[in-house]
């Protein structure tokens, strides 16, 4: 109780917590989740954007998105690192991945249907990510906050890109206006859901916030992402697929529809529609790869005997 | 007409710099997220990055010597596999990542010694380009020939996949050597390199690795040629058919 | 204004008549020379020439209705995805044997049943086509069928391919029996056909040949739906780049 | 003896011989070794052009070559029955042709690298086919000259339909007669070489043409296919790759040029462009198809057993 005592001081102190101190087992299951729910998006991330790099339409864009996906896999390299200073191997967790016990961004299992998807994903996606995850640049834990600097510094640049992606498309031809209004209308709603279920659903908030594993809600952080959304939208022509959205001067931020909550839970259930692809890719590519980690083993325990020998 | 043919070899010749490296770039880029660790993924694009660098700056340099307006992006979507110069062994597909690595390994051993070479290239272009990739080569020779080591010298599984991926690209490699009419020009201009100055060099090489790996150096073969001069294998058309999709069925649009 | 909304209706239902068969046609043919038997070679080519070949009629009619000059070329090879109106079903990639003999079965099925209604189209040239092309699809069932019950009730690898087959594809069953806009409409018109008035029909058949092939029923899984809207799965995009690259490659070319 | 000079004098008198009549072995592996390789042609054939069906140009293109890969297929089937009738089983067939062991056409060792080979395939390698194949409609033994029969029929339609491909191209735009010409100059020789060595290294062909197996001699059916051949191209504009080629008023026919037969002999060795991926994507389908051969033939044996049982 003490030790509670003292660990919640230092939280509530704003100190980082290392892998070596106290720390209580709630606090360690929820960051494990959390951590490697993180890395599993980024490695599921690459999904969407692999399906477009042979098709992407100039070098300079195809240069661009293989940067884009190599920092991804390093994104989810870090995450892995930091999960594991808390006494879970990446076996573990690659397993409750392919399971389906771990979850990994809903985002994820929405298909990626045209070349404006790529600049919406980078836009939005990365845009939401990106503000889940500037607060937790401060977040209790050390080596999360510490893996979290790196990736939101590489992630703005991403949101950057993604969003130039849209402007050019936008001011390009009626086919090219098209295809990004199109992309627009069909991540918009699914970048609102990343933000999670509305406070009043969302159980854990209080205790993750306590913790300084989350700095501010669901809702809160939902409304900031509309409010520099949409103008951006504005600027570059293209509509919000949401005919609610208004600005409300009293609140100082837009007014906004209902999120359809009960696509959300689906999803979260496994049932988004590339869902089971996305999943049997990683599966695949996790089971064609059993021999060649275990090649990779092999001689390593060959070189290491030899070492010891000599 | 002399410097017509002068401008013709040299944009020849580009090309077969630009096409290598970015067809071979594509083949890589085709393993994401399919990749048997998150370390390879990372490694497999960053290769693909390089190489698709690499080809940026020959084709652009090609479409300036050719003089018709066509720029890196233009000679990259816009030519159909006739006038695609790159060799055979980099259309090669994937197939399993023992023979991706294969094909890797004999090619960025044979591409670091021409960037080696072409450091002294006459012209400033390739001599620049070679001087900042020769480094990146020289991390993806190193990349694949430790796989090669670590898979045939691997497990009883990996050895035997390592070895076919050796036996099914070996007829590819005499062609990385064939010195044809522009090549011979190109490296008496000082512009190209005599890639039969480190025939031996590279068979030596090779040969090493593939001992060290518990390999055996596959028989010769007869060699397949054609690439050079547009004669592909199969392969090749469905590559550029994904590829190019985009810039080919929005030819107005820029992106 | 009445009347350009009958036609779009009408184009649209053209669309997704040909394009279901456009596309099925397309994936079948991707099992040349690559069947367990010449006979398998043989079946699946002529299903796929027999749905090219309606295909190729529901499209040239969709560009008369159209009144742009498009043809069934111009419809097939220089339409892009958000464009296409197939069933998501049709796009999905072969998989095993098993999964391909799936999806052809869930789809002859009701196509067959889509057909007969079709021979009452108030519509000439629907009603002519479906007539012809129901002798087609009745032997395209029953050879899916066959090998359903024959993978099902084969051994047990063959039955856990057979079930899986079914499991995977069972959530883009619903998007066959959707009725939105065009669907109603057409209906209504005496048009196209109500496929609720065969729904239970197609649950009977469908059920009845599972449980032959000793297989269970999968459960209902969330339905999958956006095809007939242009939202496609990620494969048909691959699937369009391969298909059209030469009319788009050789724009002013006859071919 | 007696039934040696009873079974010569049937084939003398342009007899059939059939499948219950007795006949020499060598006379029967001859004919084995024969009709398999020209069933395997017909299998293997279809592998090069089932590189293009799904590239085909328009949709009629698209039928025309579906409906041709499906004659071929079903050419195999009669071709694998008549071989058959003489005591061997399609699976041992396969099995040589899967070890090396049974030969195909060598001109399917060639990529078909632009849709102008589809064309070039069908005008003269199936135009030199027919060629060889006309005269085995009266080949000594009733099934095979049976089997003939039908699939000369088809491939004189294949002739022509690639014929008009070509025709097509070579009126079309530049880059349409540049694929021709250059599809042209990479078929010509190889099928040239369809017709077999020369005459003086032939040593089967007299034994071959005794058995009315075969009835004309491999240089005189290739003059007859270049007569044909040359002013086909000049009609549309093309030129054969072949310098030497030149009317001579004298024999009435063309003169030409030497085939390069260390090339035609390194592709019956194996050696060919892409035979390493024929056989490959071969043999993968014949070991994929394994399970699916194998539940038909469970569910076969079940059927048997239950109709037995009934």
């Amino acid at each position: 109780a003490d030790k509670l005592a003292a660990f919640e001081a230092r939280v509530a102190a704003d100190e980082f917590i290392e892998p070596k101190d106290w720390m209580p087992e709630a606090y360690r299951r929820t960051l494990v989740r959390q951590i490697s729910q993180h890395a599993h998006s980024e490695i599921v991330g690459m999904l969407p954007e692999g399906n477009w790099i042979t098709r992407a339409p100039s070098l300079r864009r195809k240069a661009i998105l293989l940067a884009k996906v190599q920092d991804e896999a390093g994104h989810g390299l870090y995450l892995y690192s930091a999960a594991e200073t808390l006494g879970t191997s990446r076996e573990e967790m690659i397993e409750a991945l392919h399971s389906g016990k771990a979850k990994y961004s809903t985002i994820f299992n929405y298909p990626t249907l045209t070349w404006a998807d790529i600049g919406a994903i980078g836009w939005l996606v990365d845009g939401a990510a990106i503000m889940n995850q500037v607060p937790l640049q401060r977040t209790s834990y050390g080596p999360y906050a510490r893996a979290m600097v790196r990736v939101c510094k590489e992630e703005s640049f991403h949101q950057r890109q993604g969003y130039e992606i849209m402007m050019h498309l936008a001011a390009g031809t009626d086919a090219q206006k098209r295809m990004a209004q199109d992309a627009l209308n069909r991540w918009w709603w699914p970048s609102l859901m990343m933000f999670g279920p509305p406070d009043e659903n969302s159980p854990n908030t209080a205790q993750s916030m306590r913790w300084r594993i989350k700095r501010e809600t669901n809702d809160e952080l939902r409304q900031k992402f509309v409010d520099i959304t949409v103008p951006q939208a504005d600027a570059i022509g293209l509509t919000v697929p949401d005919p609610a959205v208004k600005w409300n001067e009293a609140k100082g931020g837009y007014d906004f529809g209902e999120v359809d909550w009960s696509e959300f839970y689906a999803v979260v259930k496994g049932e988004g529609p590339v869902a089971k692809e996305r999943m049997a890719v990683r599966r695949k590519a996790w089971e064609d790869g059993a021999w060649i980690r275990e090649a990779a083993d092999a001689y390593a325990a060959k070189q290491a005997g030899k070492r010891k020998a000599a | 007409m002399a410097t017509i043919a002068q401008d013709q070899a040299l944009f020849d010749y580009l090309l077969r710099l630009g096409d290598d490296a970015l067809v071979l770039g594509q083949r890589l880029s085709e393993w994401t997220g399919a990749c048997p660790t998150v370390e390879v993924d990372l490694s497999l694009a960053n290769m693909a990055l390089d190489l698709i660098g690499q080809a940026t700056h020959f084709l652009d340099a090609a479409g300036k010597v050719e003089g018709q307006g066509r720029d890196g992006d233009k000679l990259a979507f816009h030519r159909d596999v006739l006038d695609y110069r790159n060799c055979l062994l980099v259309e090669q597909p994937n197939g399993d990542f023992a023979r991706t690595m294969a094909r890797q390994f004999l090619f960025s051993t044979w591409q670091k010694m021409l960037f080696d070479a072409l450091t002294a290239s006459k012209d400033e272009l390739i001599a620049a380009v070679a001087a900042k990739a020769v480094k990146e080569v020289t991390y993806h020779q190193e990349l694949a020939q430790e796989w090669v080591i670590r898979l045939g010298d691997g497990t009883d599984d990996s050895h035997v996949r390592m070895q076919d991926g050796f036996e099914w690209l070996w007829r590819f490699v005499p062609e990385l050597f064939e010195m044809d009419g522009v090549a011979v020009e190109m490296a008496e201009r000082g512009i190209g390199a005599d890639v039969m100055a480190f025939r031996e060099d590279y068979d030596r090489q090779v040969r090493a690795v593939i001992e060290e790996a518990t390999l055996t150096v596959p028989h010769d073969q007869r060699p397949i040629l054609g690439g050079r001069q547009g004669h592909h294998s199969e392969h090749l058309g469905h590559l550029l058919a994904q590829m190019q999709f985009l810039p080919r069925a929005y030819p107005d649009a820029t992106w």
